[in-house]
């Protein structure tokens, strides 16, 4: 703006070490936004685990599971949990594997984790839509239904982050993840994808985590 | 001082010459406002038609003549519609094509200085910062004429002006643009707009993130008003269940209206902390972080913990009134009491996310208008992060009576009465803060010393609340209205309007008209008192709250009240005719730093460079010693080639996974 | 820059003005509070709500002047010191010179700390003390209390003895009514009571929240569906009062009061009992359900389900949940 | 375009869309209450009132709320409105026509009869073709839980007055309901005719009126919808002085 353009503009190489330090704050960043992240979607979730539990002992009108009552398909919801599981853990070893240089790896690793976590968001839509129980058939029915669309959702949103980093990482040369690139634009750029992938493997490991608490209260308990 | 040394950059005129960005398009070939209205238009018929056509025959729907199911979903179509509208998805889109992001516009010197682009989704904090300004004041403005139909309603016990149903109605409205409001009202404008600069960073973590977040506030506005259309919710702010799922279809207004708000103090909040905590600039140790920053940030934590509840609390409603799942029905297996915990969990972190920006503001004003240091850093710190962790304990204080873990209630006591020892701390401070000062009684100072005048008050009362016994008598009366008034309107807005007039000059170059200016403080303060403080009265006489008729003998005292509540609203009229003339007609310039201050933002050219800082600056001083002889200038804003590079350590191989510094 | 302060003779002299000033302003405060809560507990305590009509109110009314004489010492400290130091250190025309650059004072800080915490600790010693003892003090103290009221538990109250009372109330929208289990679950659109008998309310409601409060008798528990919430009183004084909702229940919560009386526990024994032969001649109590800590409106026992599910005919839940929602467990 | 007029601009928006918001409520809440109040007066120390029940309101855009008419005296027209005025201290006879079905209430204490001159009602029931069955009965309880037989209630709770008023007996009204409002004795539906008395209060001022029975349907507890609107199921008596 005027007022700018009215100064002798900073020269290059200290400009270059300002975009530097917001580097390092942008990758600072990552890591700090993706554990803040946990942080709320715990208190969202344990929004919904209270309701489990608070309905559980209440059991008003002793319709926590009111008599007649019809547990959801557990082998439907296993495969549900376990997908979600699988889906982590193999992108977790893809992480590990970019970390020593394979991007392939990476690369089919993902693959397979968003293929899985798709398969786990689409049976647990199908799963809602056929339930043996009216929502508001008891306690236990409300969560149920209560839950699951808000986690589906967010599976979904944490799932585009996985795509948008695949999609990303076609761009990189493998090369630079073996040995430092040539330029500085390039360091960094792979230096974000990889703060990016890290943080998204926290997140997604998190996810895979409540998939299978929230399985534990639903089935198992 | 090293102040005054300080060079004045270039002219004073902020919206720099007209014709720049006259290059580019005409604002209505960008995506903006327009664009997103029409999103949002084409969204809720599609939202209806899709809820017509799925819920139209439920027994529910069919028995009651209402489709929940169309109305709910019309509103969150109606929202997408608006984001796409605006821009919002479009690098989300490109990233999920691999393509890098682009520059932000403002590093390009693209944004131009004309008012277009306050209608789009700008990602300059100091224009989303302008936003949240004007959009929050226009909730306030919408919120008190609300009041002042209560107060309507209120001037007879017998004859009735507006009536039960629209009693209630107005009721709710009020309660909840007022809360919507208060939860963003300083951290939106001031929050947003000085953040950034007070740590001394040229951006913010996540600049998407920031404006969506205020993007979500005017949806929720309309969204909440729309509710009136409905026919209004008859529960008030607090929504409490089963009467919120019996409720016609103006309940929807709300859930998802305050849901919505949720959301957008979440995204808000986070990005606060994140940008806090790893954005500060070199020499920005947390040991000179101003007070207003760090009453943000404790904020923020409490919107990242506690909102995420309140959203829960909404979502289940929702589903209770459309799908019809019987989270708050006894009946059926569901529980009235896992509302009011889920809500009181967050609506008592509420209540101090509206009170600690409010610390933040008057400590900075009283720090420079006393030309002290404050008295106590450290325990002011103490007293914010104390509030903020001790909120999380003390939700059950507002169920006393109501036979929930009744066995619990003095543990919720002592918890609820320990608030005030760090409450206390902020007194401390600022006490010893005037000792010895050379106190400038700026309009300003004059609403910092309001802000500590009424939040005693309120704070007091609240003492009384915290008593069981006591509590008993004053629970749900006006006593408890009057109470979180005085914390609320007497401590937030007080300190809103107080960094309003200390900061307009910053952010726009021009400062309000000084003689409206003090009519407007001692009208709003006197009659505020008049207000508020019989309120305490007519609670104890028995009137409860939320009621459209009362005992006769209480008609003189109500009366009393609304008749000064109305004074209230001529004062905030006051106000509104000196803010438009003063920003729109006399433009009275204020360049540089009329209060002399040495706080961070005001060492910056008036209003501040597009990108904050022409270099990252080397912070040198705390913000605060005033009074120090040849104390150091707070900042080197050019610090030499090197500085900055020794500052981060050198770029890492591998995923960056480091703790933060300090 | 401290140095700059208004010229006077010597700094020691400026020292011991000070300290005179400081004097001073301690013995106006002390003199202020001490005035305050005399005015306080001689003059105000007697005529502060809700009255001493019963034990429960009598505790909140000693509670509140008890807080109060606690609050004013307090508030009038911070206003004289804010008072003083905005008096004194107001920067005189054209000084623009600053404060004294003090950064703290150990010694203070400690000394608020500790005070405010002992404040804090007396509050809640106090407090829990004020509930433990006359067991809830008036609030609702849930389904099952822990802190009793003294009494004897009997199937027939007779006056002049220890037997509690049992007066269930039931808020419905917008109306409230009592059931007097003692006397064959009558039940009564008026709450009348005996004066000097430990009364226990079992507070309920039918559809959604409401919140029973009596104001002169110093009770308030909130009616929930499906949940009896219990309180304590006992009335010290004949007279008559004001039942008053205190929670939103939706459209008539304001208009939502019903009338009481206190009487002498004979003249309550003789309504009581002409109440319920009434409502047993006319098949009121036929009607009614029986008595109940609880009731689910849902389930009629003397209507059919049948019935219930006829079309056109509204089922008691009002059927906001489909016939797929069975309303009776 | 000048600086100055691009911030007035942007000031002036601004103040529309407060402006817009003030209007909308404004004009809601102005219009929201805009029911005629029936005003009946003295003949001979009595007033009567007469109110009717029907079991669906098709002149508006909620055909399924059921909802109270009142007469306007003059006229004889049936008014959809809720609000009525009598003169204080004098004897209100009422007559209620109940077009409406049974409905089981909350609270079976309400089937009894209460503050009304005797504590009685009289009660003669007609079937579709207008023709009376049986003869008027006075009851003083109308059980609405043994045989569902009440349709609504007419409730003063500030006057201890509660009086059920009968539907037409089950039988003659499933599925045979009056289905045109405002119902006419010539529309067809069976109905019952309910009257009694009670003494309007001394001191002037509006009592609000109400129905105890859940009538919602479709809300919650029955007690949505109609039951919280005036102008359906809840209204006011306004007391005036003579």
């Amino acid at each position: 703006m005027a007022e700018m353009a009215a100064q002798p503009s900073p020269s290059a190489a200290v400009q270059a070490e300002d975009e530097a330090f917001y580097h390092e704050s942008g990758i600072n960043a990552a890591w700090t936004g993706s554990r803040l992240a946990i942080g709320g979607l715990a208190f969202l979730f344990g929004c919904f685990a209270f309701a489990y539990f608070y309905l559980r002992s209440l059991n008003s009108a002793g319709r926590w599971q009111g008599s007649g009552f019809v547990q959801p398909a557990v082998w439907l919801g296993t495969t549900i949990m376990v997908l979600a599981l699988l889906s982590a853990s193999v992108n977790w070893y893809g992480l590990q594997r970019i970390k020593a240089g394979r991007k392939s790896i990476w690369q089919i690793a993902g693959l397979f984790a968003l293929a899985m976590g798709l398969a786990a968001v689409a049976l647990q839509i199908w799963q809602l839509t056929t339930l043996p129980f009216p929502p508001g058939s008891s306690g236990y029915s409300s969560v149920f239904t209560g839950f699951y669309p808000v986690f589906l959702t967010l599976q979904l949103a944490v799932l585009i982050w996985l795509e948008i980093l695949l999609a990303r990482s076609r761009f990189i040369p493998a090369m630079s993840f073996v040995e430092q690139p040539p330029t500085v634009t390039e360091t960094q750029s792979v230096q974000r994808f990889q703060a990016s992938l890290s943080s998204f493997t926290t997140v997604w490991s998190f996810m895979a985590l409540i998939a299978f608490s929230f399985w534990f209260l639903f089935y198992a308990l | 001082m090293a102040i005054e040394t300080q060079p004045e950059r270039a002219e004073p005129t902020g919206r720099g010459p007209e014709t720049a960005g006259g290059g580019e398009r005409p604002w209505w070939q960008h995506m903006g406002a327009h664009t997103g209205l029409i999103g949002a238009v084409a969204g809720y018929f599609l939202g209806h038609w899709l809820g017509n056509f799925l819920g139209g025959d439920f027994a529910r729907s069919s028995l009651s003549d209402e489709n929940d199911v169309a109305i709910v979903l019309g509103y969150s179509f109606a929202v997408i519609g608006w984001l796409a509208g605006l821009g919002v998805f479009n690098d989300l889109f490109l990233l999920m094509r691999g393509k890098p992001l682009p520059e932000e516009p403002r590093f390009l010197g693209q944004e131009g200085p004309g008012l277009a682009k306050y209608f789009r989704f700008t990602l300059d904090h100091k224009v989303v910062g302008i936003q949240y300004l004007y959009g929050m004041i226009a909730y306030f403005l919408t919120g008190g004429l609300f009041a002042m139909a209560i107060r309507t309603e209120l001037l007879s016990p017998n004859y009735h002006i507006i009536g039960p149903e629209q009693y209630l109605m107005v009721v709710g409205e009020h309660g909840t643009m007022m809360m919507m409001m208060m939860s963003s009202v300083v951290l939106g404008p001031f929050g947003q707009y000085f953040g950034p600069l007070l740590i001394g960073s040229k951006r913010v973590a996540f600049p998407r993130l920031e404006a969506l977040g205020f993007w979500l506030t005017p949806p929720a506005y309309i969204i909440l008003l729309s509710s009136i259309l409905f026919g209004g919710f008859p529960t008030g702010w607090t929504g409490y269940e089963p009467l919120a799922t019996q409720a016609t279809t103006g309940m929807d207004a709300y859930f998802f209206a305050f849901g919505l708000m949720g959301i957008s103090m979440i995204l808000a909040g986070f990005n606060m902390i994140v940008t806090i905590i790893n954005f500060r600039a070199p020499g920005m140790r947390w040991s000179r972080l101003p007070m207003f920053v760090w009453g943000q940030f404790t904020v923020s934590w409490l919107q990242v913990l506690a909102v995420p509840v309140l959203v829960g609390a909404c979502y289940m409603g929702l589903t209770d009134r459309t799908f019809q799942t019987a989270f708050f029905t006894n009946q059926l297996g569901g529980s009235s009491f896992l509302y009011q915990n889920l809500f009181w969990f967050f609506g008592h972190p509420e209540v101090y996310i509206l009170a600690l920006p409010g610390f933040g503001i008057v400590t900075e004003i009283i720090s420079t208008f006393c030309r002290k240091p404050l008295f106590g850093y450290k325990v002011q710190v103490a007293g914010l992060l104390g509030v903020a962790t001790l909120s999380f304990f003390v939700w059950q204080h507002h169920l006393f009576d109501s036979g929930i873990n009744p066995d619990m209630r003095p543990l919720f006591m002592l918890t609820t009465e320990l608030i005030s020892i760090p409450t206390g701390f902020i007194y401390l401070v600022a006490m010893g803060t005037f000792w010895k000062a050379r106190i400038r009684f700026t309009i300003p100072m004059l609403f910092a010393l309001a802000f500590y005048f009424n939040f005693l008050i309120g704070g007091i009362s609240g003492v009384f609340l915290s008593d069981v016994p006591a509590d008993t008598t004053e629970h749900g009366s006006f006593f408890v209205m009057a109470h979180f008034h005085y914390t609320i309107m007497g401590g937030l807005i007080f300190a809103f309007f107080g960094g309003l007039y200390y900061w307009l000059p910053k952010m726009f170059g021009i400062k309000l008209n000084e003689t409206l200016g003090k009519i407007h403080f001692w009208t709003m303060f006197l009659f505020f008192n008049t207000t508020f403080l019989p309120l305490f009265a007519l609670g104890m006489l028995g009137m409860p709250r939320r009621v459209f008729t009362y005992a006769r003998n209480l008609e003189t005292l109500n009366d009393w009240v609304s008749i000064s509540a109305f004074c209230l609203g001529a004062s905030m009229l006051i106000f509104l005719f000196n803010f438009v003339m003063s920003m729109a007609f006399w433009r009275q310039r204020e360049v540089g730093n009329p209060w002399r201050s040495r706080s961070l933002e005001w060492q910056l050219s008036t209003p501040p460079p597009a990108e904050n800082f022409r270099r990252v600056p080397v912070i040198l001083a705390g913000p605060y010693d005033y009074g120090v002889k040849d104390a150091l200038p707070v900042a080197d804003l050019d610090p030499p080639p090197g500085v900055i590079g020794s500052a981060y350590a050198p770029a890492t191989r591998g995923p960056v996974t480091r703790e933060v510094e300090d | 820059m401290s140095s700059a302060e208004i010229p006077l003779p010597a700094g020691r002299h400026a020292a011991e003005r000070e300290q005179r000033r400081i004097w001073w302003l301690v013995a106006v405060w002390l003199l202020l509070s001490l005035a305050a809560c005399l005015v306080i507990w001689f003059v105000w305590y007697p005529h502060l709500p809700p009255g001493d009509m019963t034990t429960s109110a009598r505790h909140q009314q000693f509670d509140i002047a008890v807080l109060a004489v606690t609050a004013a010492p307090v508030i009038l400290g911070v206003f004289c010191y804010f008072a003083y130091v905005l008096v004194v250190f107001r920067a005189r025309p054209g000084d623009d010179s600053d404060g004294a650059p003090i950064y703290g004072n150990a010694k203070i800080q400690a000394a608020w700390i500790i005070g405010t915490s002992m404040i804090v600790l007396w509050l809640f010693v106090f407090g829990t003390v004020e509930l433990i003892v006359p067991a809830g003090a008036g609030a609702g103290e849930g389904a099952s209390p822990i802190w009793k009221q003294s009494g004897a538990q009997t199937v027939a109250w007779t006056p002049g003895t220890n037997d509690i009372l049992q007066v269930q109330v039931i808020g419905q929208q917008w109306t409230w009514s009592y059931r007097y289990p003692q006397f064959g679950g009558m039940e009564s659109t008026v709450l009348d009571l005996p004066v000097n008998t430990p009364i226990t309310f079992h507070v309920t409601s039918l559809d959604v929240i409401h919140s029973f409060w009596p104001y002169l008798l110093g009770v308030k528990a909130d009616a929930n569906p499906q949940v009896d919430n219990v309180a304590y009183t006992t009335a010290r004084q004949t007279g008559s009062f004001i039942v008053r909702c205190n929670e939103l229940c939706g459209i008539w919560h304001g208009a939502m009061t019903s009338n009481g009386t206190v009487m002498t526990p004979v003249a309550f024994k003789v309504w009581a009992t002409a109440v319920q032969a009434r409502e047993k001649a006319n098949g009121t109590l036929a009607a009614l359900p029986p008595y109940a800590l609880t009731y689910d409106p849902t389930v009629i026992p003397q209507l059919g389900k049948d019935l219930v599910n006829v079309v056109g005919v509204t089922g008691a839940p009002g059927y906001f949940y489909g016939p797929g929602n069975p309303v009776t467990p | 375009m000048s600086l100055t007029a691009r911030v007035a601009a942007l000031i002036v928006a601004f103040l529309c869309v407060v402006g817009v918001g003030v209007f909308v409520a404004v004009y809601y809440i102005g219009s929201a209450n805009q029911l005629p109040t029936v005003a009946y007066t003295a003949s001979g120390g009595v007033v009567n009132v007469a109110l009717q029940e029907d079991p669906q309101n098709n002149s508006t855009t909620t055909p399924d709320w059921v909802t109270y008419y009142t007469q306007d005296p003059t006229t004889k027209q049936w008014l959809h409105t809720t609000l009525f005025s009598v003169p204080a201290g004098t004897r209100v006879n009422v007559t209620i026509y109940g077009y409406d079905g049974c409905t089981p209430l909350r609270n079976n204490y309400w089937s009894k009869v209460q503050g009304t001159l005797g504590n009685v009602v009289t009660v003669q029931q007609f079937n579709k073709n207008n023709r009376p069955l049986g003869l008027t009965t006075t009851e003083s309880l109308i059980n609405s839980w043994a045989t569902c037989s009440v349709g609504h209630t007419f409730a003063i709770p500030d006057l201890g007055l509660y009086v059920p008023v009968a539907s037409p007996n089950a039988q003659n009204s499933v599925n045979n309901l009056c289905s045109n409002s405002p119902c006419t004795p010539a529309s067809g539906g069976a109905y019952s005719l309910e009257k009694f008395s009670f003494m309007s209060p001394s001191q002037p001022g509006s009592y609000r009126w109400q129905c105890l029975i859940p009538c919602g349907g479709g809300f919650l507890n029955g007690n949505g919808g109609p039951m919280q609107t005036l102008g359906w199921m809840a209204g006011f008596m306004n007391v005036v002085s003579t």
